[in-house]
């Protein structure tokens, strides 16, 4: 099982701030995808994603257990 | 702990106290506030969010980053989230450094940095609506899923 | 009063608070604190004097400078005259203005003002010895008796 | 009547913290020259001139009551 969390206007447009699903073997790119067509999330490609709090790659493979975030422009400071 | 992600008003001097030392001649500090005018549109307030445990992951890359391009340099910074009214403080970023040249750029590669990097968001509150802010531009997309170094180099 | 020459020890937070504004976005201290050690001599402690009424008017004058040369920028420099230990703080330069990258300009260019036209001087007290510092490398004159506004360019 | 304030090191070459001395009708410069001779001060050109709190050039005449002050490079900060 993964957990998939959501911010910001992500946050807004999923109605969640968390996901459940199993998406071990799969690519973040993958999972990126069906988030974005199962949500009609727009502009994913400014939308970084993080595997277990870091940065990662969209060919990168997940496992079970990685929490996935869903991480857009930021805008701390 | 001197990367923190704080939920209630941050005390400035208990940041600078943080990076205090003996081979220190300056310490720099960067507070940034809640400002009223936007591009002539007016605040009422803010709301900060953060993914908590990433952003302090974060915060103490950008420690670490600062260290080993500036020698000597000590870092500290915490950033509030939560409801922020107008002058109240977003974030405090203290670094010490022997000499000031260094302090000045190092705390600025530090700001800089945590608007590259670390997951926080504002969202702006208006009379008229509110909006999470992003990169306000849209001109920044991230082909391979993750920032990339010269994203650093604008 | 937001340009000051102090006899006690400076507190951090008063000298920030002088710029707080509903305008400003940022807000950039410089703290000047007393190292130990200055190309590997270690230093005991300095005494810091200065000519106190002309001190406060060039300190206001460099506030003035500021606010004119960056709009809406606010200003407070507090300097500490005296005897002060290693860490101790020597001056806080305080300046806010709408956005950072002005915030850290105009909080340098004071600080190399300060070091060009304030009538401050510092004594080192090492092991072994003392001396008033004054322009280390005496590569500087001044063939008409004052500071010309080259001298800021440099 | 002027006085004459002195700091760093001048201070402690000259031994007191101010004198006075009566400069009206003379240049800062011709005043400069006076102490430099009066109490053997090294590197004068050095040395800034304040007359009442306010930097002066060499070639500025100096009037009754006028506080002079020599100041040599700073070091705040």
């Amino acid at each position: 099982m993964n957990k998939v969390l959501f911010f910001a206007h992500l946050r807004d447009t999923v109605g969640q701030e968390s996901i459940t699903i199993e998406a071990a073997g799969k690519t973040v790119g993958q999972v990126k995808a069906e988030m974005s067509e199962k949500y009609n999330l727009q502009k994913l490609d400014t939308v970084m994603t993080a595997v277990n709090e870091e940065f990662a790659s969209n060919d990168e493979l997940i496992n079970d257990g990685d929490e996935i975030a869903f991480i857009p422009p930021v805008s701390g400071g | 702990m001197n990367f923190e992600i704080a939920k209630e008003p941050i005390n400035t001097q208990s940041v600078i106290d943080k990076v205090v030392q003996r081979e220190a001649g300056a310490i720099t500090t960067f507070i940034g506030t809640v400002r009223e005018l936007t591009k002539g549109k007016k605040t009422l307030y803010l709301v900060y969010d953060a993914y908590e445990p990433m952003a302090v992951k974060k915060l103490e890359q950008i420690g670490s980053e600062i260290e080993t391009r500036w020698t000597g340099a000590k870092v500290a910074i915490t950033h509030r989230v939560g409801k922020l009214d107008i002058t109240d403080i977003a974030v405090v970023i203290a670094v010490s450094t022997p000499h000031r040249a260094d302090s000045y750029e190092a705390n600025r590669y530090a700001i800089e940095r945590i608007k590259e990097i670390v997951p926080i968001w504002k969202k702006e509150h208006w009379e008229d609506g509110e909006e999470w802010i992003g990169n306000q531009l849209e001109t920044k997309s991230y082909p391979t899923g993750k920032p990339e170094e010269e994203d650093l180099n604008e």
